[in-house]
C-alpha cells in the first residue's frame, strides 16, 4: 500500500479522498490554488501545497507543478478525482514515466475511451450493444445522407472528442443533414480543436443508465449494478438513484454482462462507468465509458457496501479484487441529490460565502460536501456545494427520507438548487419513476408556462 | 479550531484596508485574502488566458517602506546556486538589476532560473537552500528604492 | 396508522422520531419548555406547543399538560422518546385510559421491568440465567449473611426502584455488609422513595452487552443482535458497538435466546432491551430490561438495516413485524460515540452557546444532533450534543472511521468530551478489543497521575 | 431561513437591553428571550422545586405604563365563560380584582378556573373563545394603574 498519496482536485471529491486515505493509514497532499488556501480539502489533508492562481489550466491542471508537489512531498501515487485531469491520457502517462502511479486505469484506456468513435468500433467487435450509426467517422457527405436513411431519422450528429453537449446536432430530416455536419464540425473544431464528428440513430425521451464497474490489474472484475442518471439539464446529472426504477434481475444481468465486455474489449482497470441509453422497449446501447471515479458513486457505494474510492486506491496498488462477483449484494435504494449554486430556474451560477449551513442527519442520511459556513464557494470552479446521498429499504422510502432530508437542508449565502430538487421529488412522474432524460425540461418548462 | 478563527480572521480583514493576513503557527498556516469585487469581465480571461509563468510581484506597505517580493512562479526546489559548489547567485544587501538571476527552482529534473522583475537591493533571503516552495510562495524580499 | 404523533421529549431523540414521522407520512406536534423555543424539534414539527417552564418536572415530565396539548391538537399516539416518561408506568397508564396510544410496550411491561426483584423473579422462573444472589429483597440480616456466603464476596447491594448507580454498595467483606445494606437503604429511601434492596454477586471487570428486540401485539418477536456497552463512566455509557468483539456467533445465539425469554416473561411488546453482564469465562446473566428505545439504538439501525423508530410506531398502531427471525441479517461493525457538553477530564457539564458546529460526512459516517450554530444547551437538560455513529465492513475499518470523522467535528462554544474520545480510539486495549467496564476508569486514572 | 432569523434575532437581542423579542408573520412565530446569567444556586432549586400552578405574570414597558399579563399556567382549551350560555366571566374595560375568576382553561376534561393575579383594568382579551392555549400564553393584558 503507498505510504502517501496525491490529490489532484479540489471541493468535496479532494475531501473524499483524504477521507478514504485516512481511514487506510494513507497519508495525504493537497494542491489548490490560491484562492482555495481555507479549502477544507487543504485543512484535512496531512500537508499541502499551493500550486497556482485561481486560473485552473495554471493550477489544478498544471501538470509540471503537480508534478513537481509530489516529487517535493514524496508522493508514491496521484488520485485525480473527477474533472481536471482525472481523463487526460497525456497526465496518466507523465505520471507513469515520472514513477508516480495514478489511481485510475493505464492511458491507453483513457486514450481509447476519450475517442468516441474509436471506443464504438472496439465495443462493437466485442459483441456490446451500440447505438446504430456511422461505422468511424464522417467525412463524405453521401455516406453520411447513406447511414442516415438506413438507420432512420431523427439521427444525431457528435463531435468525436466531445463531452457536455458541445459538438452535437440533433437532425430530423435529410434537408437539414448536410448543414448540421458543418456546424457540428464548426464547434467540435473550436471547443477540442478536432473536427471529427460521427452520426448515431437519436432516441426520443430515453433512460440514461450506467453501470459501475471495478477491474483489478490481475484480470478479475466485478460490476455494481446500475445507476439511473435521466434526470438531467443540459447533459448535467441532478438525481441519480441506484437500482433504476425500470431494470429488473434479468436486465441487470444483461447489463452487467455488456459492461464486462466493455471492461475485456478494452482492458480495463480500476474503477471505471460504461455508460448506456435504454429506449423505451428496454433495449439498451453502449454510449461511453468513463474511465474515472464519478460524481454519483456514493449511490453505488449504499447499495453495494463497497468503498470504490478505497478500492480504486487498493487496485492501483497491485492488490486482486477482495470480492467475487457472486458475493456482490445489493441492497435497498439509494439516491443521490446534487445541490449547487445555482439560480433554480435559470441556472446561472451564484458563487460567494456561505453564510448558514446546516446538514440533515439521522439514519440513511450521507452528505459530501467541503463547503462550511464562512467558506466561499469561487467563481472559478463548478458549483456543486453538496451531494445530499440517502440510503433506505425500498424506492418509496429513499424517496420520503429524501424529501425530509431536502427540508432540513439549509444553505444562506448563495442560491441553490435546494427548490428545484424539492420539486423534482412532489412530481407525480418522477415519483412513479415514469422519467427520461427530457423529465427535467418538461418540469421546468411548466413552471415557466403562464 | 480553525472554522472559528478563519471567521475571525475574513472579519478582522474586512474590518481593514489590507487584502491578506496571514498567519501561522506550531506548523499550521491560514492565510485570508481578498480581492475587489470580481466581475464577469475579470473572470472571461482567467479562464481562458494563457499560463502566465513570468514571477508574481507582491507588495508590502510597512514603515514607510515599500518593498518587492520575488515569488516562485511554480513548485519544486529552491537552490541559491547553479550548483552545490557555486556562489549564491545573490546575496543579503547585494543590489540587483531588474532580468538578473536570482536563484533556480528545480521542478521535473529541470534547472527554472527565478529572475528579479525589478532593480534593487536584496533585502532578505526567506527560503532555505534545498526547501521545497510552492505557488506563490516568497522567495526574496527586494528594496527597489 | 396514526394521522398524527405528539413527541414528549427534547433533543436529539425527538428529532429522530420527527424524520421518522415524516418519512412514514405522519404528522408531529412537538412539546417543548420555554428555554426549548428555538430548538430544533420545534423547527421541523409540524406544530409545536410550550408545556411549561424549564424545569422538566413541570414541563417534559408535566403529565397534565402533555395529555392537553395531545388533545387539543388531535394527536392520537405519543412517543416518549428515552428519559423523562418512557419508564413512567403510570404516564403509560393514563395515556391508555385517554385514549393516546403509549408508542412503548403496555404499562404492566413497564410496571414490572422497573421493579428489580420482581423481574429477576420473572426471568429465574423463564429459565433466563440471573446473577446469583437473594431471592427478592433483602429485609433480614441473617439471610443476607447466608446469602452472600452462599454465592461469595464480594457481593453488591442494590435498589429494587433503583438506576443511575446510586443505592448501590459493593462489600467486599462480611464484616462491612449489616453497614453497607444500611447505607443503600438510606440512599434508596431518599433517592427512589423505596428503601427495598437485593444482594447480587458482584463481579470484576465484567462486560456490559445488551440485546436489541422487537415484539409485536401478536406474539411475534426478532432480536438484532447485541450492543457492547462496556466504555462507562459511573454507569453513563460513551462508545458503543456492535457487534461486541468477544461474542461469536454460539454467543451471539445464546444470548438472542436468552432475549426472546425475557421477552415471552413479560409478554413484551414494542422495542426493548435485554441487558446481561458477561464474565471473563462468556457466561452471562440478566441484568435488567429497558422498556424504551434507547440512546445508541443507531448502531442496530446500522447493521441490521432496520429503523427501529419506525418499527416501535408500527407496532404501536397494530401492524406485525415484518421480517422473522431468520431474515435479520447483520453486516458489517458500526460504533457511537456520545459527544457530550461536558469537560472531557472532570465531566463537568458545560453549557452554552454553539458557536461553531460541523459535522463529518461521506460514507459510513451518521450524525443525529439537533445542535445548530447560534444554538444553545441549556442547563437543565443533559448535556448531549450529538451522537456520531459510523458503519463499516470490519471492526478495524469502523475504528478507523471513527478516528477519521472525530478529527472533522468541529464543535466551539462548549467544552464536549470529543479529546477523551479521541483518546479511547488510540488505547491499544480498545483497538484490541480488550475492555470492560472499568476500562474508563483506567484510561482516566493514567492521565490523572503524575 | 429560520436558523438564520433566529440567530438575528439573538444577536439583536444581546445588543441591547431588552429581554425578548417577538416576531410574528404569515402564521409563523418566533421569540427570543434572554434570562440573567444562570447560576448553579438559581438551577437547584429549578431542578428539585414543586411544580407551580400559579398564573405566571409578565410585565410590558410602553409609553410610560406598565401592564401585566395573565397567561395559561396550563395547555388546554380556553372559555371566557362558565358555560356556553352564561356571560363572560370579564370584558374589556372591566375593573378586577386580585383572585377574582377571569376564565376557564379546561384540560383532561376539568375546568380550571384562572385568577387575577393583581387589581386594575382589563385592557385586552388576546385568546378567542374555545382556542387552544399553550403553556405562558398570554390571555388577558391588564392595567393595574
Amino acid at each position: 500500500m503507498f505510504k502517501k498519496v496525491l490529490i489532484a482536485n479540489r471541493g468535496e471529491i479532494a475531501l473524499r479522498i483524504i477521507r478514504a486515505c485516512r481511514e487506510m493509514g494513507v497519508r495525504t497532499v493537497a494542491i489548490h490554488s490560491d484562492p482555495d488556501a481555507a479549502s477544507l480539502h487543504v485543512r484535512f489533508a496531512d500537508e499541502s501545497i499551493c500550486v497556482g492562481p485561481a486560473d485552473a489550466a495554471q493550477s489544478y491542471r498544471n501538470i509540471p507543478n503537480i508534478l513537481s508537489a509530489a516529487e517535493v512531498t514524496g508522493a508514491e501515487a496521484i488520485h485525480p478525482g473527477y474533472g481536471f485531469l482525472a481523463e487526460n491520457s497525456h497526465f496518466a502517462e507523465v505520471c507513469e514515466s515520472a514513477g508516480i502511479k495514478f489511481i485510475g486505469p493505464p492511458a491507453e484506456c483513457i486514450s481509447l475511451m476519450g475517442n468516441k468513435a474509436k471506443a464504438r468500433e472496439v465495443m462493437m467487435k466485442q459483441g456490446v450493444p451500440i447505438i446504430p450509426g456511422s461505422e468511424g467517422t464522417v467525412r463524405d457527405e453521401k455516406y453520411a445522407i447513406d447511414i442516415a436513411r438506413k438507420i432512420g431519422y431523427p439521427v444525431i450528429v457528435k463531435a468525436v472528442s466531445g463531452g457536455g453537449g458541445r459538438g452535437m446536432r440533433v437532425v430530423h430530416k435529410e434537408d437539414e443533414l448536410s448543414k448540421s455536419i458543418q456546424t457540428a464540425q464548426l464547434e467540435a473544431k473550436a471547443a477540442f480543436g478536432d473536427d471529427s464528428v460521427y452520426i448515431e440513430k437519436f432516441f426520443v425521451d430515453p433512460r440514461h443508465i450506467e453501470v459501475q464497474v471495478l477491474a483489478d490489474d490481475k484480470g478479475k472484475m466485478i460490476y455494481l449494478g446500475e445507476r439511473d442518471c435521466s434526470v438531467q439539464r443540459r447533459h448535467q446529472k441532478l438525481v441519480e438513484e441506484s437500482p433504476s426504477p425500470v431494470v429488473d434481475d434479468r436486465l441487470r444481468r444483461e447489463l452487467g454482462r455488456a459492461a464486462s465486455g466493455a471492461v475485456s474489449a478494452a482492458n480495463y482497470v480500476n474503477a471505471g462507468t460504461v455508460e448506456f441509453l435504454l429506449d423505451k422497449d428496454h433495449h439498451f446501447y453502449f454510449i461511453e465509458m468513463n474511465t474515472r471515479i464519478q460524481v454519483e458513486h456514493p449511490i453505488s457505494e449504499m447499495v453495494s457496501g463497497i468503498d470504490l474510492v478505497k478500492e480504486q486506491i487498493k487496485i492501483a496498488s497491485g492488490k486482486p479484487l477482495a470480492l467475487k462477483q457472486s458475493q456482490v449484494r445489493l441492497q435497498g435504494h439509494s439516491i443521490e441529490c446534487r445541490i449547487n449554486a445555482e439560480s433554480p430556474d435559470k441556472f446561472t451560477p451564484s458563487p460567494g460565502t456561505i453564510t448558514a449551513f446546516h446538514l440533515p442527519g439521522g439514519p440513511g442520511i450521507r452528505v459530501d460536501s467541503a463547503c462550511y459556513i464562512g467558506g466561499v464557494i469561487p467563481p472559478y470552479y463548478d458549483s456543486l456545494i453538496a451531494k445530499l446521498i440517502v440510503h433506505a429499504g425500498t424506492r418509496e422510502e429513499a424517496i420520503a427520507r429524501m424529501k425530509s432530508a431536502l427540508n432540513e437542508f439549509v444553505i444562506e449565502g448563495v442560491q441553490t438548487t435546494l427548490p428545484l430538487h424539492k420539486r423534482i421529488f412532489e412530481d407525480p412522474g418522477f415519483v412513479k419513476g415514469r422519467y427520461s432524460t427530457s423529465f427535467l425540461d418538461h418540469l421546468l418548462s411548466e413552471s415557466s408556462a403562464p | 479550531m480553525d472554522l472559528k478563527e478563519i471567521k475571525d480572521l475574513i472579519e478582522l480583514l474586512n474590518e481593514t484596508a489590507l487584502t491578506e493576513i496571514e498567519v501561522e503557527e506550531s506548523g499550521r498556516r491560514i492565510r485570508v485574502r481578498k480581492d475587489a469585487p470580481v466581475t464577469a469581465e475579470q473572470i472571461a480571461p482567467l479562464l481562458s488566458g494563457p499560463a502566465q509563468e513570468a514571477p508574481v510581484q507582491a507588495k508590502e506597505e510597512g514603515e514607510g517602506q515599500n518593498f518587492t517580493f520575488i515569488t516562485s512562479p511554480i513548485v519544486g526546489t529552491f537552490y541559491k546556486a547553479a550548483s552545490p559548489d557555486a556562489n549564491p547567485y545573490v546575496a543579503i544587501d547585494d543590489r540587483v538589476k531588474k532580468g538578473q538571476t536570482l536563484c533556480i527552482v528545480e521542478a521535473m529534473k529541470l534547472m527554472n532560473e527565478i529572475e528579479a522583475d525589478v532593480d534593487g537591493k536584496v533585502v532578505a533571503i526567506l527560503v532555505e537552500d534545498g526547501a521545497s516552495v510552492e505557488y506563490g510562495e516568497a522567495l526574496y524580499k527586494i528594496d527597489p528604492a
